[in-house]
């Protein structure tokens, strides 16, 4: 019974918790990057530092007016919010933290759950999340909304391709689709499948800025140009939903990114004796450091790029990435069965 | 099966979208209304208007010293590049000869002015097309400028700075070398900003062909200042019509070839190059003498009218003046303003191309809404 | 028993989503729910061992062919649904009572094969395939045993896109 | 409670193919009536998978997996004929589509 349900209620809360607080403080995080790139010194007003800033952000967000258009659709347009944070929140069901650990005497396994399709999974619900943008698009009754939300649609679709092929290639690499194997499988290898798949790391990574709506392809809500996008008419509480389900998905796609290329749990080198230090620092706290390595990049392309114009982030996703992703898994494959005969 | 020109392959309702007044990227109370295919602009229409405050009628009940401070509010992000071209006009019309110091000193205000207002395009036009981080850099320079005109004239964004005859006042002491430290930190920090656009191929992308015009075309509408000389043709007013110490001073003009927005980007990056040079030439070579002609103290022109036009950043500026020759404020000022000239190449510029392209073009061509409704 | 309940409340909301589906008035309403019907019935295959499927479900139905039906609701932009004006040429109770019919049929024949369920109750193979191992049975039928038909069904897929792009262009 | 059998499968199947067939005949929107062909798809592929259980035998899955690629060429290009049909007649109601040619 308590391995049943409680044990997996109680990982599921403190993940929820943790990915909430993060998400806070990533924008935090986010707003101070900017502010040291662009030479200034970002929110320091709220507590030292700006530290309490993200709590001063969602008193506001909470207690702000939620407006509805007049001539919305109403309940989709307040479902659309929900649609698109649930999915990129129930994506950290098979993310794994960590390994099995003993606590209170019990073996405990760092991750909520380990699905034989782990992979395909969060693929599956990152498709889900297109509709909330699409319906949020729609719902607000209005152009720039609309326009914003076909946009931004049409481009989570194409890049969640060149994402899923380069998933392929990995899963070519591990051998399976379950997120926990996949960590094993770099251990067992010795290596990162960021030095075995680079081609398949770079793809990835374009493909996530691109799914998670990030610089250079944050064209669904490119101010100067749509307003806000999909969200043009949200406010409040509502506005709140779209803006924590971005930053989780950049929290998702950055911890799938450690899973798939970087080791997940595991120390760098883990197969090297003499750098066997590494591993007193838990293994949770290896992943932790090695996602936000990665969501610091996504902040430091941020303050860097300007923004592609919509036809040239298709054709750089239809006509470049995908076959590129194409002729990874050929490699990989042909590789594959060279090495194996 | 032959795609129609100019439309996209798939058949879409044609969208009418307002953009702006109320819009992040129309520099203030812009108001186009485009009409499109898909993402693909088919039509423009400038609407103006929304920030007209009667500018040359109020003049007409201003004596003439206080009209200075009306032009301030046109182009509001280069006010001493009005200022400079009014108070020319009065003095053409008066005939008053302005000391030598008085002109090389107008001359290292009006090239900061320029730098100023190119680092505000500069900043604007980046961020527009997502670089944010320029903005900041170019905010952060401009506020150096901002902080010379504070120490000559008081004020930081409508400067006042220029009299019928001359100077309000002589420059401070010790402010000709914070000038000249200020060139070389802006020397330094233009190749900042390059770095982050000029080989950037997202940034080649946006740009490159984009608002294309060729150079006849160009002053068919009327285009004037960097977004003609992207497009090659040669023409300064500085050069071509020698007014303050430009004549003495020597420097190159910035052509373009291609006419795009890479190419107006490119153009006014040189002119800021060209203008530290030249405040350090006016610097070097600043004459001794007085500030201030002797004008009476009673401004009253004679009757007639004259043209007399500027180079500003934003273009040629140009004011006509009609005196009655006995009352002490103009019978008819009116303004030619560059950046009203410049919007309408906005629907030439923008035909064909899309939506996000309607933004950099509107970027490229620099404009400042108070100049453009007056 | 927790099979049953699982079974029992995915199979009311499948069909209670279904007549959703097909009676909604607004056509995205529609589609919303027929979303929410596919996305119950990934689960039922989860309840049935067919991880793979189930996701499989979700990724092609729910993430490509409802949204396709999403953009194409939005790019038919209905001033007025077909619904509003009648026709009386129409005989739609004929179609539901002939529908009722089939159902009558089909659930008379199963109710029937529990009656006598020699042959069907009692498994033949009890074991629902392993877990673990589903990915890879399927896997392993699709490109052995099926490995023609798996290309022909490639083929089609390439036809059906060169088609759909033709007739979606401007001129036919 | 009886344990669930195949048979509950095949009912649950029934209706909802039932279901999609009343909106098949019922409804005249076009896009409807092809989502209500999804519906019936979906009550194929709920057999094939029950089964599939039954035998212990993959092949029941491998069938749907078919189905649903030719659910996705059916949507492909039925919603192509859709959008093909609505530029020029301007209405996707079934009842004005029984010209073959315009």
């Amino acid at each position: 019974m308590i391995d049943l349900i409680v044990l997996p209620l109680i990982k599921i809360v403190f993940v929820l918790t943790g990915v909430l607080i993060t998400v806070m403080y990533l924008v935090l995080l986010e707003r101070k990057v900017q502010a040291w790139v662009q030479a200034r010194l970002g929110p320091m007003r709220v507590g030292p530092h700006g530290v309490l800033q993200p709590i001063a952000d969602v008193v506001k967000l909470f207690v702000k007016e939620d407006v509805t258009p007049a001539r919305a659709e109403k309940w989709v347009f307040t479902a659309a919010p929900i649609i698109v944070l649930v999915p990129a929140l129930i994506a950290f069901a098979v993310i794994p933290f960590g390994p099995e650990v003993n606590l209170f005497g019990r073996p405990v396994p760092l991750y909520i759950t380990d699905l034989n399709v782990g992979l395909l999974y969060i693929v599956s619900v990152a498709a889900i999340g297109v509709y909330g943008i699409i319906l949020g698009g729609w719902a607000s009754n209005s152009k720039y909304p609309l326009l914003g939300s076909l946009r931004s649609s049409a481009q989570l679709i194409s890049y969640e391709l060149a994402v899923t092929l380069t998933f392929v290639s990995v899963i070519l690499a591990a051998g399976s689709l379950s997120m926990v194997e996949i960590v094993e499988a770099q251990r067992n290898n010795g290596i990162w499948f960021a030095f075995v798949q680079p081609v398949a790391l770079f793809i990835y990574f374009v493909g996530a800025l691109a799914e998670t709506n990030r610089n250079p392809f944050d064209l669904p809500e490119a101010e100067s140009e749509l307003v806000a996008g999909f969200h043009t008419e949200y406010s409040g509480m509502r506005f709140a939903l779209f803006f924590l389900a971005e930053y989780t998905n950049m929290i998702v796609v950055s911890a799938v990114a450690t899973t798939l290329f970087f080791g997940g749990w595991l120390r760098p080198f883990p197969n090297v004796e003499w750098l066997s230090f590494l591993g007193l620092v838990p293994p949770w706290i290896w992943f932790t450091l090695k996602t936000f390595a990665l969501l610091y990049l996504f902040l430091w392309i941020r303050a860097t790029l300007p923004r592609y114009r919509y036809d040239q982030l298709m054709q750089l996703g239809w006509k470049w990435l995908i076959p590129l992703a194409i002729a990874n898994i050929i490699v990989t494959a042909a590789v594959k069965v060279v090495l194996g005969s | 099966m032959e795609p129609d020109a100019g439309r996209s392959m798939f058949d879409t309702d044609e969208l009418v979208i307002n953009m702006g007044p109320q819009h992040p990227a129309t520099h203030g109370v812009l108001r186009v209304v485009l009409k499109l295919d898909g993402e693909k602009v088919v039509d423009a229409d400038v609407v103006l208007g929304d920030l007209h405050r009667g500018v040359e009628k109020l003049t007409e009940n201003r004596d003439w010293t206080q009209i200075v401070l009306l032009t301030d509010r046109l182009d509001y992000v280069a006010s001493a590049a009005a200022n400079l071209a009014y108070v020319e006009t009065v003095e053409k019309l008066m005939s008053i000869e302005v000391p030598r110091r008085a002109r090389y000193v107008r001359t290292i205000l009006a090239e900061l002015q320029r730098l100023a207002s190119h680092l505000v395009w500069l900043g604007s036009h980046a961020m527009d097309i997502g670089a944010i981080t320029v903005f900041l850099y170019c905010l952060r320079e401009r506020e150096l400028i901002l902080d010379l005109f504070e120490e000559y004239c008081g004020a930081r964004l409508t400067y006042n700075s220029m009299r019928i005859g001359g100077l309000p006042q002589d420059v401070p002491s010790g402010w000709l070398p914070k000038v000249l430290r200020y060139c070389d930190v802006q020397e330094e920090k233009l190749v900042e900003y390059e770095t982050l656009l000029t080989q950037n191929r997202i940034w080649l992308q946006r740009t490159r062909g984009i608002g294309a015009i060729t150079g006849e075309a160009a002053i068919a509408v009327g285009l004037c200042g960097p977004s003609l000389r992207g497009s090659g043709v040669p023409r300064d007013v500085r050069k071509d019509e020698p007014y303050a110490a430009y004549d003495e001073i020597p420097f190159d003009i910035a052509i373009g070839s291609n006419g795009d927005t890479y190419d107006r980007y490119l153009v006014r990056l040189e002119e800021m190059r060209q203008s530290i040079g030249i405040i350090r030439r006016a610097v070097e070579g600043l004459p001794e003498g007085p500030v201030m002609a002797k004008v009476p103290r009673l401004i009253k022109p004679p009757a007639g009218e004259t043209y007399h036009a500027n180079e500003s950043p934003k273009g040629e500026i140009g004011f006509f003046i009609a005196s009655d020759g006995r009352s002490t404020s103009p019978y008819r000022l009116r303004v030619r303003p560059p950046s009203f000239c410049n919007l309408q190449a906005l629907p030439q510029l923008v035909r064909g191309h899309l939506v996000a392209d309607v933004i950099a073009i509107i970027g490229t061509i620099d404009i400042v809404l108070g100049e453009v409704d007056r | 028993m927790g099979e049953a309940i699982a079974f029992y409340t995915l199979a009311a909301l499948i069909l209670g989503f279904a007549v959703l589906v097909i009676t909604a008035r607004n056509t995205v309403h529609s589609v919303l729910f027929l979303v929410a019907n596919f996305l119950f019935v990934a689960a039922l295959y989860v309840l049935l061992g067919a991880q793979f499927l189930a996701v499989i479900q979700v990724i092609v139905y729910a993430g490509g062919i409802v949204v396709l039906y999403l953009f194409v609701v939005m790019l038919v932009n209905l001033k007025r649904p077909p619904e509003a004006h009648r026709d009386r040429r129409r005989k739609a109770g004929l179609g539901l009572a002939f529908s009722l019919v089939i159902l009558a049929e089909v659930v008379a024949i199963a109710v029937f094969g529990l009656v006598q369920p020699a042959h069907l109750a009692a498994p033949k193979a009890p074991l629902p395939p392993e877990a673990a191992d589903n990915v890879q049975q399927v896997g392993w039928a699709l490109y052995t045993q099926y490995l023609v038909p798996f290309e022909v069904a490639s083929m089609l897929l390439l036809v059906a896109m060169v088609g759909a792009i033709v007739l979606a262009r401007r001129e036919l | 409670m009886t344990p669930i059998t195949p048979v509950h499968y095949i009912v649950l199947s029934a209706a909802l193919f039932t279901i999609g067939v009343i909106g098949v005949l019922v409804r005249r929107n076009v896009i409807v009536i092809l989502m209500s062909i999804e519906l019936i798809l979906n009550a194929v592929n709920i057999n094939l998978i029950a089964f599939s259980r039954q035998l212990g035998d993959p092949v029941g899955q491998v069938f749907a997996i078919f189905i649903i690629c030719v659910a996705a060429a059916e949507a492909a290009v039925g919603l192509g004929i859709i959008l093909a049909f609505y530029r020029n007649k301007e209405t996707v109601n079934i009842d004005e589509m029984s010209l073959m040619r315009w």
